[in-house]
């Protein structure tokens, strides 16, 4: 019932994949932790992985939006990956798809903003 | 399974709260023999309404009470979730998909729609300063139907 | 995690509900991040106290409810589990190891033993034809105090 | 949350392996399961697997028992395997081990009753 995140710098990506349930009483800590990596970093994009998060709510949605108006401020690309059909719906309830990239893995994330080595 | 089920519960209105409630009701809920995604669906109500209660109508502090309740009568869950904190003043902007009173704290302002979208039935009675009172229902196509 | 925390929680005296009250509480407890070994003391320990609940206080009637109060307080877990029921007459004999007033029902009269023996405190306040309070703590050698 | 009950006449010996969760919700379906099988079968003795048993409560001791007395009662032997830690405590607090024979695995459990084909 916990989260975790676990951050990789790949050439100009900041890959960031979440594990775990993403709610409201762990939200403040996404945001904490990739503001300070986009922030810090020299990342153009940040790929969001949710290969391993089981369960996510509008919490979730809300911190995903904050990052994505953060990086695109900066000129920067967001994609978002493996994403399960539980996350898609939500995702679609809420209009996401019209701002954000969706790919079905993380490499085919990274060859969509053409990072891949 | 067919004689109705009741639990009624209560907590404080802590964040670490919010994964203690989804769990709980799951697990009530399992009694209905669920789908994966229908319980995925319940969690995700749950979440959406301990939250709001929890940022929303107790502001983030954690004195306040929370109470779910939840009755299994045939193939239907019924659910309310109740706080007695600020109350929503305009409930039919509340609604709205996207309309957060706290975009300072990167709420989506989908709650409601989610919620909405998730069970068969809502309804919403909120007074300001006394608090406000979900009743959701969701019928669960029972794998046992099948069986019975 | 340090300030108090608590919650409560009715159910009806159903023998479906013996599962969901100890998932329940398990998750609960959680928070003071229990090892395995804790929380399954903790999940033997609400099954037995709700079983005679349901068995012994509501004579296996599905319409009696059940009342768990769980607070969390530094590194202990205050429980408490409440019936309406028929009531003790002979606590000291109820507490016995293997008394049971049920062996047709194949009841091993260890209730009470299992449960003394898992917590660090237990105290029983019955009156007959009023119902039984089973008031319980227990002590998590949390495994965050390392950290913290 | 279930409880499965598998069963499996091996010789003289019936073999019934527990999976999942033993409480006073499911006891009676333990034991009228296991009734049958003692009255009906030709086995002399019972193994009692509990390698897949997550959780058992003092309504498993009490149904355990009263198999004990039925089968001892027609002079057999019941032998209990692959108990873990948790439910071993509850079995030595109620001085089960004073009238069980407990075996680490099945093949122990059917050589000690002399029934290994
Ligand atoms: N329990 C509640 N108490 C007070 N206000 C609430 C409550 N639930 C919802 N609201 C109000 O309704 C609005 C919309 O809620 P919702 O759709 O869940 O979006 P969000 O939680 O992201 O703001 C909230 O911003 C808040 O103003
Ligand atoms: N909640 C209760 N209400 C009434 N009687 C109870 C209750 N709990 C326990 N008892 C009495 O105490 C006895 C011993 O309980 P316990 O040690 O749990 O063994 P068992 O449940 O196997 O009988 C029971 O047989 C019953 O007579």
């Amino acid at each position: 019932m916990s989260l975790q995140i676990e951050m990789e710098h790949h050439r100009k990506a900041l890959i960031v994949r979440l594990k775990g349930e993403l709610d409201h009483h762990n939200a403040h800590l996404v945001k904490a932790r990739m503001e300070e990596a986009i922030e810090k970093g020299d990342s153009s994009h940040i790929i969001l992985s949710m290969k391993d998060l089981d369960f996510m709510d509008s919490s979730g949605l809300g911190v995903i939006l904050g990052r994505y108006k953060q990086i695109t401020g900066k000129g920067g690309k967001m994609v978002v990956c493996d994403i399960n059909p539980a996350i898609y719906r939500l995702f679609e309830m809420s209009g996401f798809f019209k701002i954000l990239t969706i790919q079905d893995n993380e490499r085919l994330a990274l060859s969509s903003l053409g990072v891949v080595s | 399974m067919n004689e109705a089920n009741f639990m009624k519960l209560q907590f404080a209105s802590k964040s670490e709260n919010e994964a203690f409630a989804r769990v709980t009701v799951a697990a009530f809920a399992s009694q209905l023999d669920p789908t994966l995604d229908e319980l995925t669906d319940i969690k995700t109500v749950v979440s959406e309404a301990v939250t709001n209660a929890i940022i929303h109508g107790y502001d983030n502090r954690g004195d306040g009470v929370i109470t779910i309740s939840a009755e299994i009568a045939n193939d239907t869950l019924y659910l309310t979730v109740e706080d007695q904190g600020r109350g929503i003043e305009d409930l039919e902007q509340a609604k709205q998909p996207l309309y957060t009173s706290k975009p300072e704290l990167e709420r989506s302002g989908m709650g409601f729609t989610i919620i909405e979208n998730f069970m068969d039935q809502l309804e919403v009675i909120s007074s300001p300063g006394k608090g406000t009172l979900l009743t959701m229902s969701k019928r669960i196509e029972s794998k046992k139907a099948l069986y019975n």
